[in-house]
């Protein structure tokens, strides 16, 4: 541990509202990068719009500010130029699982080594407090002008369906079970998932932090037993069952912890490897594009198959 | 002079694309330049597709209708082409369906089918295949009848195959009689068949064997032609699409991430790409940069979003990085692009355009989204829009594009379209010595303290470190020069002004003769304005009128933004009359010259039909205007 | 049944390549048009965009041809505007699961009357084979020039995830059994999705119809007991969680039937019935908009909230 | 005459809006015409947000600057609003932050504050909140101190409330100190507090005591002001953000879906809707069409791609039907615009423009997406776009994009702003009687035998029956009568014409004096051309500007799509001098005027900062223009 948390606060002004959730998340994310000791250049964090998206502003590491619903493609994108950075979408509900949830569930059948930490309070907090995709139906928050008509998505449920090697579910006013999340996130090689319940206080009238609080419980707590982490083919049809039972769990009770844990899959990078041999050690980012100005390949030499003798 | 077109038709998935590249490959290794394109249908197997070869012993760059020879190899194309050959042109069609009717092929048109009826039926004849045929012969063409089914018989008993796993091979059969009757010699049917399969032998032979059949058979009953050996003879050369040469451009140009969804036109391009995507070095260089081999990573994305976003992440990251895709796909990357103009990335868009509005004709042609791409992306999103003309031009400016887009750190969308993407070209070996790649600010180093991405310079261009080699925030909103949001009145000018001065560096960084190339002088009868691929048929067609004492010049726009104002006004100015060929229904390039220049043209030509334009159309055109003073000129040449 | 079965064939030449799965689903259409007796010009088929998509053509009720990726906004604007009428969704894997994909979670969420068939072959036919959202890992059909190195989405887990109330896995090529699973999604009040597989010989050279029909048996055939209704919210989670262990058997056998349906949850249209009275009634379709030209609404009666007494 | 101006300065979530509401009701009831405008940060709670009033006698239209009071609820509003009161203006600020320093204002950005310091320091003072009152007194404004913490706590007390309870109270304090000031009736006051709070008793009570204290503390120490009763005094009026009037033109209009997807500063237009969603029919008619309530289908989508669409399939189903967006999301809609036009499906888009590129200022304002608008989507897609310049307009022009879009079955765009959004007006009744609703070639029953959708008529437009009341095929693809997709080049050329056609018949519907207005005469000094929002501050500058001597004409366009050249034309035939407002970075306005006229403006006044314009700016803009015939004059008034 080199680095003291508080060299990843940056100068900015946390412009969040006074109790906002997302305030125990950028601690715990202080908290974990430092444990972790990660690079503040090497180390990436990509938001979309959003309250919870101004995160990289916040953070001392590299950030992406990019807009409403495609953190995820633009991390991709960084990941697939630069497999050796650290990179992490951190964003909110209605951006990863409204407008974004395309590339949500895309990410999940790339398996890429990028962790996404959810900001899911379960509103559009920016927008001032409309619906988000984790609101239940018929609950009609502050801002509402009529109850909520649509359904709530299960983000967990639907991360496992997508493909994510790690699903977990933690809460933002825990600051350090939620690091430690976090952490075991980062460590993790592949698409991992965390669901951050995340009170608005001036929005989110309903899911309070006392409702919140009245219904968490840590599964490693109160279920010492629950393994999650698969480690081999044989494994996984028994527990990815065990896990959506768990990760079906709502209402008076609600799971918190490591939902799920692949291991048997390789993620994105390693797969671009097979294909193009190489890959790792000269990515995108990096491999030499010329020489001194002049360009690299010859096409008469490399495009064969289109040359014809006359 | 040597100057011929040669047409092969036939039903989509009947091979009418491998019989019109094993043809161009023989007329190549005849010596001859060469331009074949492909008209097809949005559809995978049935529809009526053709191939139009123009073989040429000076350059070949356009379609022209009548052809010299038409291959039908089925009662579709018969139907469909019968007004296509020229007076004492070749006409090979399929003994075996001489009795088809019109009403009787499904795939067919019912519009068209009841223009052929009408057409046959003037001339006092029915409606079957041996009715065309007669059409035909009334028109003065040589008919040459083949059984492609007993041909294609003969091809299974001596390959000792199937007749179904052998049955597509009547498209060489149609193909090679063509050739047989041009004069093109046997052995280059025989090696286009091998170069073009390359190593599939179960393919080649048969196809040997079918050349073989109507070769013999044209020679023992007609003779073969005497085509003379063409001025490439002896070359090295390449034959190449359109999107085979994008690809290479970017390839060559040091491109490491291309993201794409699958779009026609665009996809081949991204296919080519995958299918190389490890590269050798040029020897001489390999050593110098220690690697042998380089990557291209191509990845298919979920959508075109994400393809957009994830060649922005790539940039941002340092690679050099690319996304293409056609009309609707880039219709999806307008808020993107906004992004990519705000954070300064440098990022190529291809568009490989196709006919709209919509879905519209998905696999035909047209220039109907120059002021889509010009204006995409709200908030006063700036990018740079360059059109490439032809198959060297596109190579080139695929190249120009990375450069410029890491020169300036801004978008660059790359215009092509549906006729360069499908058409084929025999193509010279590029000047690599003239090739530069420039990466413009950029550094993977920083030590100069604090690292500003968005720091405030003399020509409003930031120093470049990559995500990843300095710490730094990249955002979408307006910002500091460090990359912190902020709504201050006087930041907010201070980076307005920035991407202004940057405007400024991109119209003192691109010079006029990149913005523009005028062919033929201020003193022509008629001075055309164009783009893209308007170019060969233009080009061709002013041959063609200076034999009839016509004077055309061409001003050929190859950027629009920046846009060369000085060379379109001095062109108003010194011309005696103006054209502008508008692919599109709104005269698009008319109204972008207009909002740059004020100037209007008096005419304007123009085409809907989606298919690719002709010589001929344009020679026409112009008449009708030098002759009739005609305002709209609206041209359609092409099944 | 009034009508035969071959009044619902339109004119158009189908352009299908022979042997093409998609052959399948326009007879057994047909047949579940024809049995449920609809009207032509109530029955609204919206597809995408790819060779699926093209299916309006060849149906003789109402067709929407859209955009790729948009049937489902599209058809949701239908049924929102005239709920009264059928609407059916039948496009492509590529088309709901690959850029439309957050439509295909949205519609879930909504449970809105529609009947969403997928033809499913694993490839996006039109634009020439490449990969589609549900071709496994390392495959590589035959246009492919690599392995495919995404993972496979399994569709039936994914719309269980998302909400909707009826789930089914079909086959082309047996038309009578898929007829009466589109029979039943049609009567099914709510989201309802089929995933049709549907062999595509031109391009996918490796899940053929040899190769699924080694695979594929009808679970009301080999476990008649297996009930997948549920008819009351207590039987949710039990049942739900047999559903998904269901829909997650893929490889040397493939369950083929309907396997989720969930009679307790309220239609999108019941929904806006109880915030919007009337709605039903008047639809937004055929609302009256104005008397002889004049509008029906006089602002400063309606909108009093923001009249003010000078 | 009566023309005054007051800003009230405090923090996001400070109650800054509602204070503007209230102080807006309290001046309307008083019997003037209101325009107030609020300005605010991308911030929920914490950032800095003011609120302009304009109050005059004739018609308040725009902001201005210097103000006559300013009410400043925290210490970075006095110092950032420190030179925004004129000489003998007063500042009402609380003396419980006057040790506050510049520095310890967390969400005050940096370069302000450091231009704050340099500032005082000019004046030798020091950095605190009594230095910046020191200035303010040196300046010559009347000083008035409050100590908001002690009001406060009166108002719990008094209330019996607690203090955290009654906290935002503070906005009414200040607020009413004003109001006292200029002489406002209390009774008025109370009377707006009650309306703007209708029916919250817990609300209202504490305010209203907040009111008081201020009022009496006024009264006592400094005397109430004497602000005659205003000319509108005992009128029925309406107090309505250009949100809510764009939302009311709507549903007046027959609106009965819209689909939304929330985006700043469109969402407030949906959420006012959505509020009214079940609306009553008028007395008159009930009986006559068989209803008392009527429905208007408001419905959040999963975003902007789902909502244009969603918007299109309500449209085929035959609903009148609209979304509503900003830049982003419309960005997001391109493709499908380009479908809507294909299909011939009419649908209305609002856009309301924010600042960008990109995410860019999402709260501020700005012209910035016109070209983008006018050239949404890609192959040659078509679309009315129409803008509106205040609140009547944008209420009449809701109604107009209704109708246009279902008699030319076409997408229209409709063009407004944020400044629009977030301005308060005070209406008249609108005029019931001019309203027309008209559904063009609609009908529910179809006799005709085969229905065909896109039916080739005169007009370019075709008999429009929907989705579930005869058989039909709507097709993104190119299409014959019916709706098959076709690719054959005759039909194609019959359907692009017909499409040719309804632009004609576009040209001919909307008459000149629909697409552009003039105010002034061709002898003035100088002619503005401009568009939107930029109507109120330069009718006022107008004002102004004639009591100096200067006579100015302005030419107001309304529709960009089809445009009113004949009036552009001749605007600038007639002109001596022509500037453009062009309020965006490109100076599109410019160059959308030159692609249909040619002519090009020789002077623009361009704004970047997203602040709304203000009357003063446009004044110093001419004058600069007319004395030193500048070419470009940049301003950049308010905080
Ligand atoms: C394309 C686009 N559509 C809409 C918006 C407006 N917008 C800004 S933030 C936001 C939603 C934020 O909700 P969420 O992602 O849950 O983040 P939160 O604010 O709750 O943290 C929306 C819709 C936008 N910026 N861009
Ligand atoms: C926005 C957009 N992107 C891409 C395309 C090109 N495209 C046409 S069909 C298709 C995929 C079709 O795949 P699928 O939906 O699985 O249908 P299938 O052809 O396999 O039936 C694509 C990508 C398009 N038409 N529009
Ligand atoms: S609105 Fe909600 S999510 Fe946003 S900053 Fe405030 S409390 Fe946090
Ligand atoms: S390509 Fe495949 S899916 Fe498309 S029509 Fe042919 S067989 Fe069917
Ligand atoms: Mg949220
Ligand atoms: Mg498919």
């Amino acid at each position: 541990m080199a680095r003291s948390w508080l060299e990843y606060r940056s100068p900015a002004w946390v412009q969040w509202c006074p109790g906002c959730g997302n305030y125990g998340i950028l601690t715990a994310a202080f908290k974990a990068f430092a444990e972790l000791d990660l690079d503040p250049a090497k180390t990436v964090v990509v938001s979309g719009i959003g309250c919870s998206s101004r995160i990289p502003y916040y953070i001392n590491v590299t950030g992406v500010h990019t807009i409403h619903g495609r953190p995820i493609p633009v991390a991709t994108g960084i990941k697939l130029a630069n497999p050796h950075l650290t990179v992490l979408v951190m964003s909110g509900d209605g951006d990863l699982l409204g407008i974004g949830a395309a590339h949500f569930v895309a990410l999940g059948r790339r398996n890429a080594d990028i962790t996404v930490v959810m900001h899911d309070n379960a509103v559009y907090g920016l927008t001032k407090g409309q619906a988000g995709p984790t609101l239940p139906a018929w609950v009609q928050t502050k801002a509402l002008r009529a109850p909520n008509i649509q359904d709530a998505l299960n983000p967990l449920l639907l991360a496992i369906a997508s493909g994510y090697t790690f699903v977990a579910r933690a809460y933002a006013y825990h600051v350090d079970k939620l690091k430690d999340i976090i952490k075991e996130a980062i460590k993790h090689r592949g698409a991992a998932f965390i669901d951050v319940l995340q009170p608005c206080p001036t929005y989110n009238n309903v899911m309070t932090q006392q409702w919140y609080e009245q219904r968490i419980y840590y599964i490693d707590e109160q279920e010492p037993d629950y393994d999650a982490t698969i480690k081999s083919p044989e494994e996984r049809s028994e527990k990815v069952a065990r896990a959506i039972a768990k990760a079906m769990e709502w209402g008076d009770r609600i799971p918190l912890g490591i939902i799920y844990r692949d291991l048997t899959k390789e993620p994105f990078d390693a797969r671009i490897e097979k294909i193009m041999p190489g890959y790792l050690e000269h990515p995108p980012a990096t491999r030499p594009v010329h020489y001194e100005g002049k360009p690299l390949v010859d096409p008469f030499k490399v495009f064969t198959d289109r040359v014809v003798q006359a | 002079m040597v100057d011929l077109a040669l047409l092969i038709g036939g039903p989509q998935g009947g091979g009418i694309e491998s019989a019109g590249q094993i043809g161009v490959r023989a007329l190549v290794m005849k010596g001859y330049d060469i331009f074949g394109v492909r008209e097809y249908h949005s559809n995978i197997i049935g529809a009526h597709s053709y191939f139009n070869i123009r073989i040429r012993d000076t350059v070949a760059r356009s379609p022209r209708l009548p052809v010299d020879a038409v291959v039908a190899l089925d009662a579709e194309s018969v139907f469909t082409h019968m007004d296509d050959v020229r007076e004492g042109g070749i006409f090979v069609y399929d003994t075996s369906t001489l009795k088809t009717r019109v009403d009787r092929i499904a795939p067919m048109p019912g519009p068209l089918k009841e223009r052929v009826k009408a057409k046959l039926s003037q001339h006092g004849l029915g409606d079957t295949v041996a009715d065309a045929v007669k059409y035909l012969e009334s028109r003065g063409a040589k008919l040459l009848g083949i059984d492609l089914k007993a041909a294609i018989k003969e091809v299974a008993e001596k390959s000792g195959r199937s007749v179904v796993s052998v049955a597509r091979a009547a498209n060489v059969v149609g193909l090679s009689a063509a050739l047989a009757f041009l004069g093109v010699e046997k052995e280059y049917v025989h090696r286009a068949i091998e170069a073009y399969f390359a190593g599939k032998t179960r393919v080649i032979e048969p196809n040997k064997i079918a050349a073989d059949i109507a070769y013999d058979y044209v020679e023992e009953s007609y003779g073969l032609g005497n085509l003379p050996d063409g001025p490439h003879k002896g070359k090295v050369r390449m034959v190449a699409s359109g999107n085979d040469v994008v690809a290479m451009g970017k390839v060559v140009g040091g491109l490491t991430v291309q993201t794409y969804y699958p779009i026609t036109p665009a996809a081949d391009e991204a296919l080519y790409m995958e299918g190389h995507r490890l590269v050798e070095v040029r020897e001489e260089l390999a050593e110098k940069v220690g690697l042998e081999k380089l990557g291209v990573a191509v990845i298919q994305t979920e959508d075109e979003i994400s393809a957009i976003n994830m060649a922005i992440g790539a940039a941002l990251a340092g690679a050099r990085s690319a996304t293409t895709t056609s009309g609707p796909g880039f219709a999806l990357m307008n808020e993107a692009i906004s992004m990519a103009y705000i954070m300064e990335a440098p990022v190529v868009i291809t568009i490989w355009q196709r006919a709209g509005p919509s879905t519209g004709m998905a696999t035909r042609t047209g220039q109907q989204d120059l002021l889509h791409a010009m204006f995409a992306g709200h908030g006063d999103a700036v990018k740079i829009v360059v059109a490439s003309g032809d198959h060297e031009e596109a190579f080139y400016d695929a190249i120009k594009a990375l450069n410029w887009a890491e020169k300036f750190q801004i978008p660059v969308v790359h215009l092509v379209d549906k006729t360069l993407a499908a058409s084929t070209k025999s193509l010279d070996r590029f000047d690599l010595d003239s090739i530069t790649i420039d990466r413009g600010k950029l550094s993977y180093e920083w030590s100069g303290g604090e690292y500003l991405r968005y720091k405030l310079t003399e020509d409003g261009i930031s120093p470049r470190v990559p995500v990843g080699f300095a710490k730094q925030l990249n955002s979408s909103l307006e910002h500091t020069e460090y990359g912190y949001a902020i709504e201050d009145p006087e930041v907010r000018n201070a980076m307005v002004e920035k991407r202004l001065k940057k405007l400024d560096a991109i119209e003192r960084g691109i010079p006029e003769d990149e913005r523009v190339k005028v062919y033929g002088s201020s003193d022509a009868d008629i001075t055309i304005i164009s783009w893209g691929t308007v170019k060969g048929p233009v080009l061709d067609a002013m041959e063609k009128l200076e034999d009839e004492g016509i004077k055309v010049r061409y001003v050929h726009i190859k950027t629009f933004i920046p846009f060369p104002v000085r060379t379109i006004d001095e062109a108003f100015k010194s011309a005696s009359r103006v054209a502008v060929v508008d692919y599109n229904m709104l005269a698009q390039t008319s109204l972008a010259i207009r909002m740059f220049t004020g100037h209007k043209a008096p005419h304007v030509i123009q085409k809907f039909t989606g298919r690719a334009l002709q010589e001929q159309e344009i020679v026409r055109a112009v008449k009708e205007i030098l002759e009739n003073n005609v305002e709209r000129v609206v041209v359609s040449d092409g099944a």
